[in-house]
């Protein structure tokens, strides 16, 4: 009977994004229509609003204004590179909008008006290298990633993480390639040697993107096996595996908050759902796709308990709701605007699937700051009030720069 | 008085044709100055020990079989290409060797090419405008200023390269000898010290060729002429000394009449109907 | 052989040809005279295609309707065209330049004719050097050659002799009458230079502002014609 | 022709510069008019998103601009002007970032976020001065001037014309492009500058800031404008064309070429520096894909839909194209690469010249009349 | 070591059992309480269970064993069924039962309990299986098996190995088996064994030398020392010759992606911004037919050359005729156009096929890598690139040196007017040319399935490399390219190991630059008159 509520959804179509975005904007038309279906949203339909930022990150800040200004949305989905989010930021806090952000990042940031609903370093990077180190035994590390900040941070992290657990320097080796990158003979072949010197080696790969099919394209053709130096990568999901000739990669692994290959109820119906919303039987389902669902999920609900679409509202109603997942346990919304989240890590498998072979025992909340970096150990994120602030200083009590600016 | 009486008197030489002060120094000799000069094409010698002296004032014709190397000459005169060796001088205190194109133009060497070549998108005046003689330094050039006297010095040659009418046109659309005489007026624009005319009549009628006659005639005495040409008919009427290439090298020198009787240069070049 | 009739031609807005006629006859050399700019390479062009007309026809060798025909064909046809300022192919070698005349052949015979190197025989020497390397009037000879070896029937000459020594200039009026006596060939010049034209054509047609002014047997031209419409 | 005047003042006798002006600064007028008089929700108010849009399409326009300079006029196809665009931009954006000082979400009074928390202990040289407004806008012209006195030092001196020099033009952009990723080079790597809070002490956020920046890039633009315009109407245009179309042959009549080149080469290149800068503030973001060699060649296809060598083409191109782009990812956001992709596929088969090139054909079209009728009288 | 643990057993086992041929086969019944006793324990557990299996002489075992490595081996949640999964794409798979092999058809996926692996388990079964093998009479899988024998050798399997060795006929075998034994006993101490591993480039044998290098054992030390220096003389001609490999396979990609290019651009002179979009077509022609042809990517790989070839040059004829054939003269409008084309066909691809990346499946003929010496293979794959580049510049390079075409179309670029009045056709010869060059690009496209992305952004990163090359090379030579593609992959992969990926390629990129100021004209300039104007 109202106006609809409007869904803005902010993913490139177009441009070198497009490969993994494209899908994350489908996912969202395919949740508005179910909850159009069930009834809308306090009794309103819901509307969404299609734009394409084109991997363009300048675009991006512009068509979220666009979005906040013109269609005035009351929420918008979207964003999967650090940098189309740190465009976006500014005009999303500006306009106070709302922006749920789907994919794993390097943390960092705490923003009133963003809710991450992908993984923290703490929900992803850590738990694998715990895994890597306890189950498999894994002396000697690979850093392998694209240059640019989220690998470039988590990297950081992990060489904290690791160095404080007694692994020597000369026992990291950390490599850094431009995006994009597909000419990987010469550092699988490092890595191979690396890798031969009698310690076990494992890589953790932050390579993004279209780097990864020639990386694991090479590693194949070189003979490293997963039994003999296997990869745990952070970016390599369902949907990248797709595009991949799997059977030589038999054995690598992933660290994700979600696998398409969890087996529950949930699961199977978000599957069933979108391979008939796509028509396409093997479509496949992948971790951002469960993050815009949780975080979907989590808005409805919140508008529902907020009885308004209004951002402010939505705000403080949303922390504490907690939405079930797919893997079958629930997401808790938390103060700092990060969720919680099982950590799995799957096995690949020779049909683009991974098979679960380790679970964190319970859900993992979110750190928006890591406690591995010296710039951010004292910090905090807390956006009850009456806190109200993403980057509160444990040590000196004091809100950081971002709270100055609220009080202007 | 029509500007043809006026060229055609000797005696007095107009202004605008005079040429720039230049620091070419010819008190001891000849303007220009050609020693053992030789370069070669992927082993092909087209100049070969090419000795050759130009007096300061001289109209000097060369003549020679197609290939002798006449423009090949040219280009080592004003820079285009260098030699293997020898030296090339003008005046006694210039080693054009050592100097790159645009400074040799400065100097005072102007040149028309074999194939007339102009700027094809600027209009014939901006052709002219831009052969001036004038400071040419960047700056300079952005901030020159065409005064009255300018105008009135590109529309004489206007005038007299025949293109008045087409002065608003562009340089592009101009029929073969049309071009040609722009680029002797571009020529003329330049003041230079020393003329290099390569062909200056091809494709030009009767009169047109004696027109360029005495245009290049009362040029000399105050500049120095060299001019390249097939047309013997054209040659014979202006020439003074003659001078034969073959094969990279001076066959004859001499005058018309002296050079026209050589059996060698009648066998390699005129022909026995000549 | 070819016959021009009312011929009009523009550049964009500038009309260049006006009611253009001229008649080439068979086995002799027709020469085109006037002063620069009044149109002879616009009318060349234009027999050759390379510039479009208005109106007007252009019947060949008895019928054919050139206007009708494709700009490649026309060579195909039996003419062979040598453009005022050489245009031979700079990058091309000296030998694949006159290859590239292999084409139009009838004989589809995949050999230069060995005829063009005694009458040329620097080329022959200059085989293998870049065409925009030979000096201007190797580049001449090479153009002239080059028609020739698509064996015309018609022999389209722009201002030939241009840049080519004076013994050269006369072989090649002597090929030319060799040409027209033995083959019966047809040879349409644009000449400027009265001697030449006196002595190797048999007719001559003068062209002023593009449009036709006089013809007739050469030894017609008259010093009257010649100051009327030759001087500046 | 006004041809005894100074060469900056030239281009206001003329027609067409002064319909450019008088359009540009009219609409830059309205706009600001009919943003600051009608209240938000009136239907003529121009809300403060478009004002920053247009601004942005302005910055290409100047850009588009300067590529169309040494383009249209001086033959040289740079198929790297981004990279002085770019590096005005990271001029700007250095300053903005100074500017954040200790809100910055660490609070570090010094360090910009991305070097606190990737564990830089101090600022690296160059980024110091850049908390002074004069030494960063002063860089803005010195630093992609410089790069161009350099590169084009080189490449002129050494005679690269035509498409080896567009391609080295490419080289370094994508050298440079290559390099601002790299987060050791202290430019913040892929996620580059952001999170800017004021300049010259006015807070970007406010929409009188917004469009103090549009009128700022309105006004650059018109200045660029008059100044390739002074340029074109000079001598050194003519030269400038002449060494487009033949170059040898302006060495023979005393040109130095590569001076001529060098010095059009960088003043394009300050231009494009200046567009950066203005671009920055107004979208906020500046990152190493502003290098990336598609979006010089995204230049240079702007200009040539406008129409090369007019420069009111390029700006009419650069107009054009982005707002398509703006409309089209808006109202199509899954097809809109097909239709600019057909936008320039059809313009370019059927308008040869491009867009100034319709408007240009009357005019010509008069001028031809006039030369035939002289012709035939005479 | 767990696994020297299963390994010795087996060995000791099979040390007995060898010589008896009938396999005792074990009931079904006792077989589904090993499976189900696999299903059922934990990972630690399994262990135990897998070389239960391996020595309960069911001639199945290895069957189940290599399903369970390959993640096959499975139970029905409704039945309990032991299952082997056959086919697992899409939402229904294909089993057959595990103990009697039957094919029991499709079920759905959810309805199948995959028995749990991990690698190290699946590296346990591997190892088994390889002990298997030590002893089948394939000399091939034997040597594979002693091979990664090395450095898996403790006390007891060292006597099982000097047994084996006895028997042992094949002389490749007994090297790699005395290897495998000399690496046990260097660990050891034993000082006669150096001598065997000296020379030797297996990386166990160094880590083997190594530590020996490092022990107390002064006498050894030495030795070991030794024999590690000339180890480290070896390795380092291998890698100077490794690095040599990956520079020319990088280098014949970019031949491969800019040899079209170096026609349609360097020889036509149209600056096809769309080439890199052609090869995008040629690898999807690759997709499209090994989906067509599912189960057989080698005949599809084949198949595609042609189908790549005809698909990419009719798409680029097709170009022609709309669009470039009215630019002629304006060669520089081709940018533009092209530009839209490019955009146009990328948008094309992710509408009509998906936004994601297709999988390419590389035959077995060609992964995998060819076996110099233990510290260097080549990929097979790229080899095979190499190989096809210069198939394909030779192609080209005798197209446009013995036929008319290459005449005429530099005739038709030189002076289109000119051409077409000698005769030559020039619009056959633009649509052939044209033709020729994106063909070519789809050819590339072929090649470069094998090795990266086929997605709509493939030809969006082959497009700046591509006319780099051409122009580096120098336009319009052919060689140019080939000699310009194979130096600058040559001296990436050289500085790469130095200076980073990223830093490699900036310095390459500065290089060129650079050289372009000593050869304005690129590698093979265009020389002479004409040339400079
Ligand atoms: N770059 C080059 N490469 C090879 N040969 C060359 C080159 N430049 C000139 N030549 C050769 O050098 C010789 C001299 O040429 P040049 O142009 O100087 O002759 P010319 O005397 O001017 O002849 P013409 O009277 O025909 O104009 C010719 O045989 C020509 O083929
Ligand atoms: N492309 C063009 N566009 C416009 N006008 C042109 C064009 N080409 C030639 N003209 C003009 O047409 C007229 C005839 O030119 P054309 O080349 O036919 O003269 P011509 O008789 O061959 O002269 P010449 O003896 O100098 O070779 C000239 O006035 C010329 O300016
Ligand atoms: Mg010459
Ligand atoms: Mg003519």
């Amino acid at each position: 009977a109202d106006d609809p509520i409007k869904v803005g959804i902010l993913h490139s179509l177009s441009g070198t994004m497009a490969i993994s975005e494209s899908t994350l904007k489908d996912t969202m038309l395919m949740l508005i229509e179910q909850q159009n279906e069930a009834g809308g949203v306090l009794g309103r339909q819901l509307e969404p609003v299609v734009v394409d930022p084109a991997s363009n990150w300048p675009l991006f800040a512009e068509k979220a204004r666009e979005l906040l200004e013109k269609e005035e949305v009351d929420v918008i989905f979207g964003n999967w590179t650090s940098v189309s989010r740190k465009s976006v930021l500014p005009v999303v806090e500006e306009l106070n909008g709302l922006l749920f952000y789907p994919v794993q990042y390097e943390g960092e940031e705490s923003s009133e008006n963003v809710f991450y609903t992908g993984a923290a370093p703490n929900q992803q990077a850590i738990p694998a290298v715990d895994y890597l180190m306890n189950e498999l035994g894994v002396e000697r590390w690979v850093l392998a990633g694209t240059d640019y900040v989220y690998p470039r941070t988590t990297n950081k992290i992990l060489e904290t993480y690791l160095r404080d657990h007694g692994v020597a320097e000369e026992d990291i080796m950390i490599n850094y390639t431009p995006f994009g990158h597909s000419n990987w003979q010469s550092i699988v072949a490092d890595i191979k040697k690396f890798g031969s010197e009698g310690q076990k080696t494992a890589v953790v790969s932050t390579i993004n993107g279209d780097a990864n099919v020639p990386f694991y394209r090479e590693l194949g053709n070189q003979g490293i096996d997963a039994a003999d130096i296997p990869v745990v990568a952070f970016s390599v999901g369902e949907q990248e595996l797709s595009g991949i000739d799997t059977a030589p990669l038999v054995g690598h692994l992933a660290a994700w908050n979600y696998f398409m290959s969890v087996e529950s109820d949930a699961n199977y119906e978000f599957i069933d759902a979108w391979t008939a919303y796509t028509g396409n039987e093997d479509a496949v389902t992948n971790d951002p796709m469960e993050a815009h669902f949780i975080g979907f999920n989590m808005w409805v609900d919140a508008v529902e308990k907020a009885g308004t679409a209004d951002v402010d509202a939505v705000k403080d109603a949303i922390i504490g709701v907690t939405v079930p997942n797919l893997t079958g346990g629930y997401a808790t919304m938390m103060p700092n605007h990060h969720i919680t989240k099982p950590v799995l890590i799957g096995e690949i498998q020779d049909n683009g699937q991974f098979e679960v072979v380790w679970e964190t025992p319970s859900t993992v909340a979110g750190d928006a700051w890591s406690d591995f970096l010296p710039g951010s150990k004292d910090l905090i994120s807390d956006w009850r009030k009456p806190l109200e602030c993403g980057n509160y200083n444990v040590a000196t009590h004091s809100c950081g720069g971002a709270a100055d600016e609220a009080a202007e | 008085m029509s500007i043809f009486q006026e060229l055609s008197n000797r005696d007095r030489v107009f202004e605008f044709l005079a040429p720039a002060a230049s620091p070419v120094d010819v008190r001891h000799g000849p303007i220009l100055y050609l020693e053992d000069v030789s370069v070669s094409f992927d082993g092909f010698k087209a100049i070969n020990n090419l000795n050759l002296t130009i007096d300061d004032g001289e109209l000097r014709c060369i003549i020679g079989p197609n290939g002798a190397g006449k423009t090949t000459m040219m280009d080592i005169i004003t820079g285009k290409t260098r030699p293997d060796t020898g030296s090339v001088w003008f005046g006694s205190r210039h080693n054009l060797l050592t100097m790159n194109e645009p400074d040799i133009a400065t100097l005072g060497i102007g040149r028309k090419f074999q194939k007339p070549t102009v700027f094809e998108a600027l209009t014939v005046f901006e052709n002219l405008e831009l052969a001036m003689a004038a400071d040419k330094r960047v700056l300079q050039t952005l901030t020159a200023r065409l005064s009255g006297e300018h105008r009135d010095r590109i529309d004489e040659v206007l005038k007299l390269i025949g293109l008045s009418q087409l002065r608003n046109r562009e340089a592009g659309i101009l029929s073969h000898g049309q071009k040609q005489w722009l680029e002797i007026g571009m020529l003329l624009m330049q003041k230079p010290r020393l003329l290099l005319v390569d062909e200056p009549v091809a494709g030009m009628t009767e009169q047109e060729m004696e027109r360029t006659a005495e245009l290049l005639t009362s040029l000399a005495g105050e500049q120095s002429v060299v001019v390249v040409e097939h047309d013997m008919g054209f040659v014979r009427s202006i020439a003074k000394k003659v001078t034969v290439l073959h094969q990279g090298s001076v066959l004859a020198e001499g005058t018309m009449d002296q050079v026209s009787n050589d059996r060698k240069v009648i066998e390699v070049y005129l022909g026995e109907g000549a | 052989m070819l016959k021009v009739d009312k011929l009009n031609q523009f550049y964009g807005e500038s009309h260049t040809l006006w009611d253009l006629e001229l008649d080439v006859p068979k086995g002799q050399c027709t020469c085109v005279m006037g002063r620069n700019g009044v149109g002879k390479t616009t009318l060349m062009k234009c027999i050759m295609g390379e510039e479009s007309v208005k109106d007007g026809t252009l019947s060949y060798n008895g019928g054919v309707e050139l206007t009708q025909q494709k700009v490649e064909d026309r060579s195909r046809l039996g003419i062979g065209y040598v453009p005022q300022g050489r245009q031979i192919f700079p990058l091309l070698t000296v030998e694949e330049n006159l290859r590239t005349g292999l084409a139009a052949r009838k004989d589809s015979s995949k050999q230069i004719p060995e005829r063009i190197y005694e009458l040329f025989p620097v080329l022959k020497e200059m085989k293998n050097r870049r065409g925009g390397d030979l000096s201007g009037g190797q580049q001449q000879q090479l153009a002239i050659g080059r028609a020739l070896v698509i064996e015309p029937k018609l022999l389209i000459l722009d201002e030939p002799g241009e840049g080519i020594q004076p013994n050269i200039v006369a072989q090649i009026g002597e090929v030319i009458r060799k040409l027209i006596a033995e083959d019966g060939l047809t040879v349409l010049l644009v000449e400027q230079k009265l001697p030449f034209a006196r002595k190797y054509a048999d007719r001559f047609a003068i062209l002023d502002r593009g449009r036709r002014v006089a013809q007739g047997e050469i030894g017609e031209l008259s010093d009257e014609l010649i100051k009327q419409h030759l001087t500046v | 022709m006004s041809s005894s005047q100074s060469w900056l003042l030239r281009p206001f006798n003329e027609r067409s510069t002064q319909l450019f002006l008088g359009i540009l600064i009219g609409a830059v007028a309205l706009v600001s008019i009919l943003h600051l008089v009608f209240p938000e929700d009136h239907a003529l108010h121009v809300s403060a998103y478009t004002v920053t849009l247009l601004g942005k399409y302005l910055c290409y326009a100047l850009l588009a601009v300067a590529v169309d300079l040494v383009w249209g006029y001086l033959g040289i196809l740079s198929l790297g002007h981004g990279a002085f665009f770019a590096l005005g931009g990271y001029a700007m954006g250095m300053y903005l970032m100074r500017q954040i000082g200790d809100r910055g979400v660490y609070g570090d009074p010094v360090l910009p976020d991305f070097m606190v928390f990737l564990n830089w202990q101090e600022l690296p040289w160059f980024w110091h001065g850049f908390d002074m407004a004069w030494f960063a806008f002063a860089m803005v012209l010195l630093a992609p001037g410089l790069l161009a006195l350099v590169f084009g030092f080189l490449a002129f001196r050494s005679r690269v014309t035509g498409v080896y020099l567009s391609i080295i033009t490419q080289a370094l952009t994508f050298a440079l492009m290559l390099a601002f990723f790299r987060n050791e080079m202290g430019f913040g790597g892929n996620n580059g500058l952001t999170d800017f809070k004021d300049i010259l002490g006015f807070d970007l956020r406010s929409d009188a800031t917004r469009l103090g920046l549009f009128i700022a890039t309105g006004i650059a633009l018109a200045i660029g404008y008059v100044v390739c315009r002074g340029i074109v109407l000079s001598k050194l245009g003519r030269v400038s064309v002449a060494c487009r179309d033949a170059e040898a042959r302006t060495r023979f009549i005393g040109y130095r070429v590569e001076r001529v080149q060098l010095f059009v080469f960088v003043v394009s290149a300050m231009l494009a520096g200046v567009a950066g800068a203005l671009y920055v503030p107004q979208v906020g973001i500046i990152n190493p894909s502003e290098f990336s060699p598609l979006f010089s060649i995204e230049v240079v296809v702007w200009v040539a839909l406008g129409g090369r060598a007019t420069l009111y083409g390029a700006v009419i191109g650069a107009l054009l194209v982005n707002y398509a782009k703006t409309v089209f990812t808006g109202v199509m956001p899954d097809a809109w690469l097909f239709a600019l992709g057909g936008l320039f596929v059809l313009v370019t088969v059927l308008l040869p010249k491009g867009i100034a090139g319709l408007l240009r054909r009357r005019k010509k079209a008069d001028d031809d009349d006039q030369v035939t009728g002289q012709e035939v009288t005479a | 070591m767990s696994i020297l643990r299963s390994l010795t057993s087996l060995l000791l086992f099979l040390a007995l059992t060898v010589s008896s041929v009938a396999h005792a086969q074990t009931s079904d019944s006792e077989a589904t309480a090993l499976l189900q006793a696999l299903a059922d324990s934990s990972y630690a557990q399994k262990e135990q269970i897998i070389s239960d299996i391996a020595s309960s002489g069911d001639e199945r075992a290895r069957t189940w064993l290599e399903a369970y490595a390959d993640g096959k081996l499975s139970q029905t949640k409704d039945t309990g069924q032991f299952v082997i999964v056959l086919t697992n794409r899409g939402r229904d798979w294909t089993v057959a039962d595990a103990l009697s092999g039957e094919e029991l058809g499709e079920m759905s996926r959810r309805n199948i309990d995959k028995l749990r692996i991990n690698n190290a388990l699946r590296k346990e079964v591997e190892g088994l299986l390889s002990v298997i093998d030590l002893t089948v009479d394939n000399a091939d899988t034997r040597l594979a098996a002693a091979r990664a024998l090395k450095g898996e050798v403790d006390a007891v399997l060292a006597e099982q190995v000097v047994s084996l060795l006895t028997t042992e006929g094949d002389s490749d075998v007994r090297a790699a088996l005395e290897e495998a034994l000399a690496i046990h006993r260097v660990e050891q101490g034993d000082l006669a064994a150096v001598a065997v591993l000296s020379g030797s480039l297996n990386a166990q044998a160094r880590v083997a030398l190594n530590n020996a290098a490092q022990g107390d054992n002064p006498e050894l030390a030495a030795a070991a020392s030794k024999a590690l220096e000339s180890i480290e003389t070896k390795l380092k001609l291998n890698s100077a010759a490794e690095t040599l490999y990956f520079g020319l396979s990088l280098g014949s990609v970019l031949v491969l992606a800019a040899i079209g290019l170096a026609i349609t651009f360097g020889v036509m002179g149209v600056i096809n911004m769309a080439h890199g979009e052609l090869i995008m077509l040629g690898a999807y022609t690759t997709w499209g037919m090994q989906q067509l042809l599912p189960g057989q990517p080698g005949l599809a790989l084949i198949l595609s050359i042609p189908a790549g070839f005809l698909v990419a040059a009719l798409a680029g004829i097709a170009i022609e005729r709309t669009v470039i054939q009215h630019l002629k003269g304006r060669p520089l409008e081709t940018l533009l156009a092209t530009f839209g084309v490019s955009l146009i066909l990328q948008q094309l691809v992710r509408t009509v096929i998906s936004p994601l990346n297709r999988s390419v499946v590389t035959p077995d003929w060609m992964s995998g890598s060819l076996m110099i010496n233990e510290a260097l293979s080549l990929t097979l794959n790229r080899l095979y690139v190499i190989g096809f580049a210069l198939v394909v510049f030779a192609g080209l390079m005798l197209i446009m040196r013995k036929t008319r075409l290459g005449l005429e179309v530099r005739a038709v670029t030189q002076n289109r007017a000119m051409a077409r009045s000698m005769g030559i056709k020039a619009t056959k010869v633009d649509i052939l040319t044209f033709g020729l060059g994106s063909g070519v690009a789809g050819l590339a496209g072929v090649a470069l399935s094998q090795i990266t992305n086929v997605g709509p952004n493939l030809g969006q990163s082959y497009i700046i490399d591509s006319f780099m090359v051409v122009v580096f090379g120098g336009v319009g030579n052919l060689w140019g390219t080939l000699v310009a593609g194979l130096s600058l992959g040559t001296i990436n992969q050289i500085l790469e190991p130095w200076a980073g990926a990223v830093l490699a390629k900036i310095v390459v990129l500065v290089f060129i630059i650079l050289f372009i100021q000593k050869r304005p004209r690129g590698l093979f300039p265009q020389k002479g008159r004409a040339a400079e104007g």
